[in-house]
């Protein structure tokens, strides 16, 4: 029972960090179109910016240091979301006609943001220190529940549900998906397009800056940790369905509850091999992944 | 004589919303058959079926003794349905030659397409063809580039060469200005000679100038059949489709 | 076709060698991107710095030294062309380079066919001796037996093994096992995560079922952070666990925390902490050099005085030619920083010293143990008897 | 209130108008008339800035718009409907419908503007919750038409915009068109291949071939055979 | 015709003389990229005209290197068992390791393996009608697929190690210059092959049905093709080019691992065929060589920032060059062609009589 219980929370654990490396994608993939290869990068500025912040700390400011955390949290965020801003404006801005062009771009922006973490902090990983309230965890009954997981899965779930009210109850969210389906009709309507790929971009890339602040709780920081979380962000999107943040989120915890359970009873290898067949198998089945979004139109 | 085309009590159902309600329809070979209704009424919905881009919920749509109600959509083209849509669907990326060499009577398995080639009878037909749609100067030009009213025309094109058995043509001649239509119409019939035609049509003028038989069609199902004039005099088509003027005319 | 091999034989001959009046080049190849840079770019470094102390004191035979630097971008075959370039386009005479066995396996039969000189600084999975290679970080019998053994004695019976999945943790845990097998040990569990993994909670769960006394962790790189970070978070310390590492050095430690890994041990020939006069030099100068938060580590080390153990060859065998330097190496030794280093001629293996340290919260190791004096490398394991049904 | 100059416009491997000028009046329904592919659509993308023309302006209301992108001059009381409707097809119709809001500085009595539009159309408020690209193509026709009515323009685009809609919703249509011309003194552009409908609610036309203007005129002091002339080959 | 294809053929005239005028290593590293462009016209084919984005011909890539490789690995090790499995624990040769000490079994699996899995994937796949970036990133699931099978299945794979340390090929020298050189050449024949086959598909018919499958599958199929069964062709056959490159590959480097045949390497595939110019096979050919001379030359002399100037360069290419490299060639052609056709125009332009009633 116990184990149950434990696997369960793993699962929805693993959730929570698959669908918090997601959210940014789910709205430069999912809903902007654009192939962002870099988007692991940005998760990897994001870790970063919350090194600095704790560097900061740690020089000007150490009595406070438990607090870091605090303000890396809206740093991670802003920094991501300025840098998207920046690449949108500078070289996405370009793309939206082309949409595959925007692989072959992104790739080239990741190349080089990894190489530029690489000359900034140096090639071996950096360690963020997770601030002290968050250490230690929920005993019940034998079974710990970390206090660094359950505030993941707080965050993500904040995080969600904030995204999912401005998308789709607010003029701003419906100013996006306008201009995600058809741009000069928007434009036409008076929408501003490049005002809204430019912030919608940015909020995307904010969230990847969020979910690498996120994810210094518990693992690497270095120039290559985009490279780890990248595949698993497209599968999660894809998987939900492209364009729906509610289908992101069933994929998410799809996929982590999937992972863990299987992971238990074989071994991590296999577990990634079933997880990654089950999604070939599911998407033969779901074509359009979970929460589909098909109209009538001939395409 | 044996229909052509008979839809039995056709439904579809999007997500609990009926879009056909037991629709029935009897298409007799040569003839050219109006379809209209009000908007949203379900033609082009009963044309999905028919050409299996839209499966029915229940119920049955048969082309001559075939069963074609759950046929994969080219099985069903190549029994000789052809199909025009109500927004132009051509090949932007070829050019209009190229859509026309696509859409030749051929077979169209994978290996019989590695070996084809253009045979004198066959770009005759072509040539012709483009001269009759008026798209003969615009052959080497992308199909992406024509104007509204020439994509129809290359569409009917395509389908005319073809020569199917039975052609459904949703609006053919929305966008066109008034002498193309007229020609339409000719051509329409010309067709019929070969074949059935199901022409869906908003156009009053259009469909008193050309039609024969015309079916309406109200929410999902066949409201009444007949010819124009005595649906001109059905005081129900008159309020939920023709108004009160077009009765006038 | 045969003018054409003809041709490209002359133009072997005539592209000039490396050698020149003075200066002669040798190669350095490691990944300086990549996700093995995290490792790998120190080694460079290492070696870089000897280099330069080799031409601070007069270079070698009156040449200069030249390093060629390449980018093995974590990518095996790349390890291949690189090297196959360094050897054929720069006629480096020596190539110093590779972390995985993997990138050293993919050099292997370019430096034979080439017979080229590769000096391999990591400690690795052992079953290998290759005429054109030298080894100088640990083989098993220098690191992860001794460790077992000691952990026996010291900690408890009841092993878990958990590691990387690829060819060092999965021969190292097999050697492991027979170990055990032979010597008392019991083995509660054994799993492999594919490199990258980041997320451990579930292998923490199949931890805390099976109640080990130990964990011998040869996990590679990045997950390592993640495991650690974890196993804290779950509520285990090393109080209660111990886990054993063998890829975990003061470098990694720098990037995962001091205070998420004190307690822990791991077993290497090198700390930073180690207690020589070679070593107090050694880690000022690198420190001055390449800045006052990097650290030294056994594979810096190992990086490090391979360079000098060559330099030492080529003065004995007054050439840089490779089977004059290869003859030459039997039995040369150098005072290392952690310790008087000897290479073993028959198996171009290095002697070392075996060290245990437990890792504090400031990053560095405290000894725990050592082996006194270098063991001699035995990459086959032909002195254990346990080990003899290893190979089948 | 809006005059287009001598514009010469085109897509990159091809200029398709050459040297057009027009005006439309407020108050005034003006028809654009002419065969397929003649250039209609082109004038109608150049007037809203889809096109950049290549050479010649674009005034409105005395401002020289020709370099504006087409959100300004929406904002500025430029109302389209595309040929081809342009629906936003995941949208919901009321989400298509909120999207008209956008021309407009503030969402002023938003309630009450939905409302005249649902007396209008009825078909739309059954179907609010439904996605655009599912309605049918006459519903979708509708649809695009309510969207940019709620923009509350002061001149209107309309490019083909009885496109598919059954007999009886035309003239409902039509006599919407005529009637915002002359309460509101809305000025509209109607592209429209049936000479009967556009002068049944025209007061002047334009007749294009290939690309220029043959012929334009009042249409109360115009007999529609001597147009017919121009639209026949 | 033949002017506007004499640059082909003095491309493959360069191709064949490269034994002439490179040294042996530029050689090896030639021969090495004319593999790649075996993928990248694969590559070509089904996504720059059939519009199907692959991200995981490193698969196909992969077994047909593997299929090779253990033919090469079990020759070298002359009937006793491959190193890495006695270090593995394996002391029987598996039965799906014998086959391959036969060459023509091993050659013939280079491209029937890849070409059976790629028929069975894309089979399913296609006829359920999974399209766009759903296609891709499931293609990029079935890398990680193998990838970690392969990994994890050290005792028959080789592991992360991949194979490597092969001697012979038929008994002749992999090292010795001579068979390297006819390896070289074996690879220009095989690409020009399969570049003029490529090339005769894509301008037949069967070439306009791709076309037309990018530009709208379902109205392909309401035109009366059967798009799943194009697709599955050229998808296959892309495969078996992957495959033959993989073969090819192992040959001439010796080595194949798992990471080759990854998620990176496979999204690289397709950048050489954007940066060649993704709808012109010569452009895939001339992407697969540009890209990965640049990624060489690049890392030779930058060793510490070359991945700078190589995203650098992907990103020049998709904001300056939108056809890829060979998309210069032609728009300079078409802007000629243009030019005429705007004079004829401007000298015809009638003079324009408005009337007014
Ligand atoms: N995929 C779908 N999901 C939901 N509703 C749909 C879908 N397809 C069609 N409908 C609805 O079914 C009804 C019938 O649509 P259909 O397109 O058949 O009408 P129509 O008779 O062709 O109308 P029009 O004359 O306007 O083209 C419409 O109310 C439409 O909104
Ligand atoms: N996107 C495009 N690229 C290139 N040429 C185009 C494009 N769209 C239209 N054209 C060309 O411009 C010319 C005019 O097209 P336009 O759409 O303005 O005609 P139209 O008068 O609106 O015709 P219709 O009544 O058929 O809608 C046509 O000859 C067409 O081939
Ligand atoms: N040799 C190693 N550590 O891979
Ligand atoms: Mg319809
Ligand atoms: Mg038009």
């Amino acid at each position: 029972m116990s184990v149950f219980v434990t696997q369960l929370f793993n699962g929805l654990s693993l959730g929570s960090i698959m669908l918090f490396i997601a959210i940014g994608l789910a709205i430069t993939f999912g809903l902007m179109g654009v192939i962002n290869m870099a988007h692991g990068e940005l998760i990897m500025v994001g870790a970063y910016a919350t090194y600095v912040v704790q560097q900061f700390f740690a020089q000007y400011a150490p009595q406070s240091m438990d607090y870091y955390y605090v303000i890396a949290i809206p740093v991670s965020f802003f920094v991501s979301a300025l840098l998207g801003l920046g690449l949108e404006k500078s070289l996405i801005h370009h793309l939206y006609h082309r949409p595959l062009d925007s692989l072959l771009a992104t790739w080239g922006v990741s190349l080089i943001l990894q190489q530029m973490a690489r000359t900034i902090f140096g090639a071996p990983n950096v360690a963020v220190l997770p601030p002290e309230w968050l250490d230690g965890g929920v005993h019940v009954a034998g079974m710990v529940f970390p206090y660094k997981r359950l505030f993941i899965l707080a965050f993500v779930a904040v995080s969600i549900f904030v995204l999912y009210m401005y998308l789709n109850k607010t003029a701003a969210g419906r100013r996006i998906r306008a201009v995600t389906l058809n741009r000069d009709m928007a434009a036409c309507l008076g929408i501003s397009t490049q005002k809204v790929d430019a912030y919608a971009f940015a909020i995307g890339s904010g969230f990847a800056g969020l979910a690498g602040c996120a994810l210094t709780l518990l693992g690497p920081i270095g120039p290559t940790i985009g490279t780890y979380y990248i595949v698993d962000a497209f599968m999660v999107v894809i998987l939900g369905g492209v364009g729906k943040v509610i289908g992101t989120v069933l994929g998410a915890f799809g996929i982590g509850l999937i992972g863990t359970l299987t992971e238990y009873s074989t071994s991590a290898t296999m577990a990634k091999v079933i997880t990654f067949a089950l999604i070939i198998v599911f998407l033969q089945w779901k074509p359009s992944g979970l929460v589909s979004m098909k109209t009538r139109s001939l395409d | 004589m044996k229909p052509v085309l008979m839809c039995c009590s056709v439904s579809v159902d999007f997500d609990g919303f009926y879009a056909l309600q037991g629709a029935d329809l009897k298409v007799y070979p040569h003839e050219v058959r109006f379809l209209i209704g009000p908007n949203g009424a379900g033609k082009t919905t009963l044309l999905d079926v028919i050409c299996g881009k839209t499966r029915a919920s229940s119920g049955k749509v048969l082309f001559y003794s075939h069963d074609i109600t759950d046929m994969p959509e080219h099985k069903i083209v190549q029994l000789g349905i052809s199909r025009k849509f109500q927004s132009p669907s051509i090949f932007h990326q070829l050019t209009v030659w190229e859509n026309m060499e696509l859409a030749l009577k051929q077979d169209r398995g994978l290996f019989a397409v590695l070996r084809a080639k253009m045979s004198e009878a066959d770009r005759d037909m072509i040539i012709t063809l483009l001269q009759r749609i008026e798209l003969l100067d615009y052959a080497d030009q992308k199909a992406g580039s024509l104007s509204h009213g020439q994509k129809q025309w290359l569409e009917i094109g395509m389908q005319l060469i073809q020569f199917p058995q039975l052609l459904l043509l949703d609006e053919p001649i929305a966008g066109m200005s008034a002498a193309e239509r007229e020609r339409t119409g000719e051509l329409i019939h010309e067709i019929a000679r070969d074949c059935a035609v199901v022409i869906v049509e908003h156009d009053m003028d259009f469909v008193r100038r050309f039609s024969k038989q015309v079916t309406v069609m109200h929410e999902g199902k066949v409201l009444c059949e007949g010819t124009m004039e005595d649906i001109q005099q059905n005081e129900k088509v008159v309020e939920i489709y023709l108004g009160r003027e077009e009765k006038a005319c | 076709a045969s003018s054409a091999v003809d041709e490209a034989k002359e133009k072997k001959k005539e592209s000039s060698t490396s050698e020149t009046n003075d200066t002669v080049k040798v190669g350095i190849l490691h990944s300086l991107s990549g996700t093995m840079a995290i490792s790998e770019v120190s080694l460079r470094d290492a070696e870089l710095m000897a280099i330069e102390e080799i031409n601070e004191s007069g270079g070698l035979l009156g040449k200069k030294i030249e390093p060629v630097i390449e980018d093995g971008a974590s990518d095996w075959p790349t390890f291949a062309e690189k090297a196959k370039k360094l050897l054929q386009k720069d006629k480096v005479v020596t190539i110093f380079g590779g972390w995985t066995s993997a990138s050293r396996k993919a050099m292997l039969p370019v430096v034979e066919q080439n017979n080229g000189l590769l000096w391999y600084p990591v400690q690795y999975e052992g079953m290998e001796s290759s005429p054109n290679i030298f080894y100088t970080g640990a083989t098993t019998n220098q690191q992860i037996v001794p460790a077992v053994s000691w952990l026996l004695q010291n900690k408890g019976k009841k092993f878990f093994l958990l590691g990387s999945d690829y060819v060092f943790p999965r021969t190292a845990n097999k050697i492991i096992k027979a170990q055990l097998k032979a010597e008392g040990g019991q083995l509660v569990g054994e799993e492999y995560t594919p490199l990258g993994h980041t997320d451990y909670s579930t292998i923490i769960s199949k931890i805390k079922d099976v109640k080990p006394d130990v964990v011998f962790n040869t996990l590679n790189g990045d997950s390592n952070v993640a495991f650690f970070k974890q196993l804290k978070d779950a509520g285990i310390t090393a109080k209660d666990l111990t886990v054993m590492s063998v890829s975990i050095a003061e470098e990694e430690i720098r990037g995962i925390g001091g205070d998420v890994l004190a307690g822990h041990l791991a077993v290497w020939n090198y700390f930073q902490s180690t207690d020589t006069p070679e070593n107090k030099v050694f880690v000022e100068k690198y420190k001055e050099k390449y800045g006052k938060d990097r650290v030294t580590d056994d594979p810096i080390e190992a990086a490090y005085f391979a360079v000098h153990l060559w330099a030492e060859a080529v003065k004995k065998a007054g050439s840089f030619d490779v089977d004059k330097v290869k003859k030459a190496a039997d039995g040369i030794e150098y005072k290392a920083p952690g310790g008087t280093v000897k290479i073993d001629g028959e198996t171009q293996h290095t002697w070392k010293i075996v060290r245990i340290g437990e890792i504090q919260p400031d990053g560095q190791f405290k000894e725990l143990w050592n082996s006194g004096e270098a063991v001699k490398p035995d990459p086959y394991l032909k002195s254990y008897p346990w080990a003899k049904d290893l190979m089948n | 209130m809006l005059s287009v100059r001598n514009v010469t416009a085109g897509y990159e491997q091809s200029v398709v108008l050459e040297n057009v000028s027009m005006d439309v009046q407020k108050g005034c329904v003006t028809a654009v008339l002419g065969r397929n592919g003649v250039g209609k659509t082109t004038l109608m993308k150049s007037i809203i800035g889809l096109i950049k023309p290549m050479r010649g302006n674009i005034e409105w209301e005395g401002e020289d718009i020709t370099s504006l992108p087409p959100e300004q001059r929406v904002r500025r009381g430029i109302g389209y409907v595309p040929q081809g409707r342009e629906i936003f097809p995941t949208l919901t119709v009321e989400e298509n419908l909120l999207l008209g809001f956008e021309a407009l500085p503030k969402k002023i009595n938003s309630s009450h503007v939905l409302e005249e539009i649902y007396e209008l159309f009825p078909i739309l408020k059954d179907m609010l919750h439904r996605k655009g690209g599912d309605l049918s193509g006459g519903q979708q026709q509708q649809l695009a038409i309510a969207r940019a009515l709620i923009g509350q323009p002061k001149l209107l685009l309309l490019d083909e915009p009885m496109e598919g809609i059954q007999p009886s919703i035309v003239q409902l249509i039509r006599d919407v068109i005529m009637k915002i011309a002359k309460e509101k003194m809305v000025g509209i552009v109607l592209v429209e291949h049936s000479l009967d409908l556009a002068f049944s609610c025209a007061d002047y036309f334009y007749i294009f071939d290939r690309g220029i203007v043959v012929a334009q005129g009042h249409v109360s002091k115009t007999s529609k055979s001597d147009v017919q002339q121009f639209l026949t080959v | 015709m033949i002017k506007k294809n004499w640059m082909y053929w003095l491309f493959f005239l360069a191709l064949f003389l490269a034994p002439f005028y490179l040294t042996e290593f530029r050689l090896s590293l030639l021969g090495k990229f004319l593999c790649f462009a075996m993928i990248a016209i694969g590559i070509s084919l089904i996504w720059g005209y059939t519009g199907i984005l692959s991200l995981g011909h490193g698969v196909y890539f992969g077994l047909g290197a593997y299929c090779m490789a253990m033919y090469l690995k079990l020759e070298a090790s002359g009937g006793r068992l491959p190193d890495f499995m006695e270090w593995s624990g394996v002391n029987k040769l598996p039965w799906f390791w014998k086959p391959f000490e036969q060459p023509v079994i091993a050659i013939s699996s280079a491209i029937i393996v890849p070409v059976l899995l790629a028929m069975f994937l894309s089979y399913f796949t296609f006829r359920n009608r999974i399209k766009g970036v759903y296609f891709s990133l499931l293609s990029q699931a079935i890398v990680v697929v193998f990838v970690t099978l392969f990994i994890g299945k050290q005792e028959w794979t080789g592991g992360t190690n991949g194979l490597t340390n092969f001697s012979t090929v038929f008994g002749f020298s992999l090292s010795s210059p001579l068979t390297q050189i006819v390896l070289y050449l074996l690879t220009v024949v095989l690409l020009l092959s399969m570049f003029l086959f490529s090339r005769w598909l894509t301008r037949s018919r069967f070439g306009r049905v791709l076309v037309a499958i990018r530009d709208s599958e379902n109205r392909v199929r309401f035109l009366g093709f059967n798009p799943t069964t194009y697709k599955v062709f050229v998808y296959s056959l892309s495969a078996a080019f992957a495959g033959i490159a993989g073969a090819m590959f192992v040959l001439q480097v010796g080595l194949i691992s798992p990471a080759m045949m990854g998620i990176i390497p496979s999204i690289e595939m397709v950048l050489w065929v954007a940066v060649g110019g993704r709808s012109s096979l010569i452009g895939a050919i001339i992407g697969a060589i540009v890209t990965n001379g640049a990624k060489s030359f690049f890392s030779e002399n930058y060793p510490d920032i070359w991945l700078l100037f190589l995203g650098g360069l992907f990103i020049a290419v998709v904001l300056f060059l939108p056809n890829g490299l060979t998309g210069v060639y032609q728009s300079v052609r078409q802007r000629k062609k243009q030019g005429e056709v705007r004079a004829n125009e401007a000298s015809s332009h009638v003079l324009q009589r408005v009337s007014r009633f």
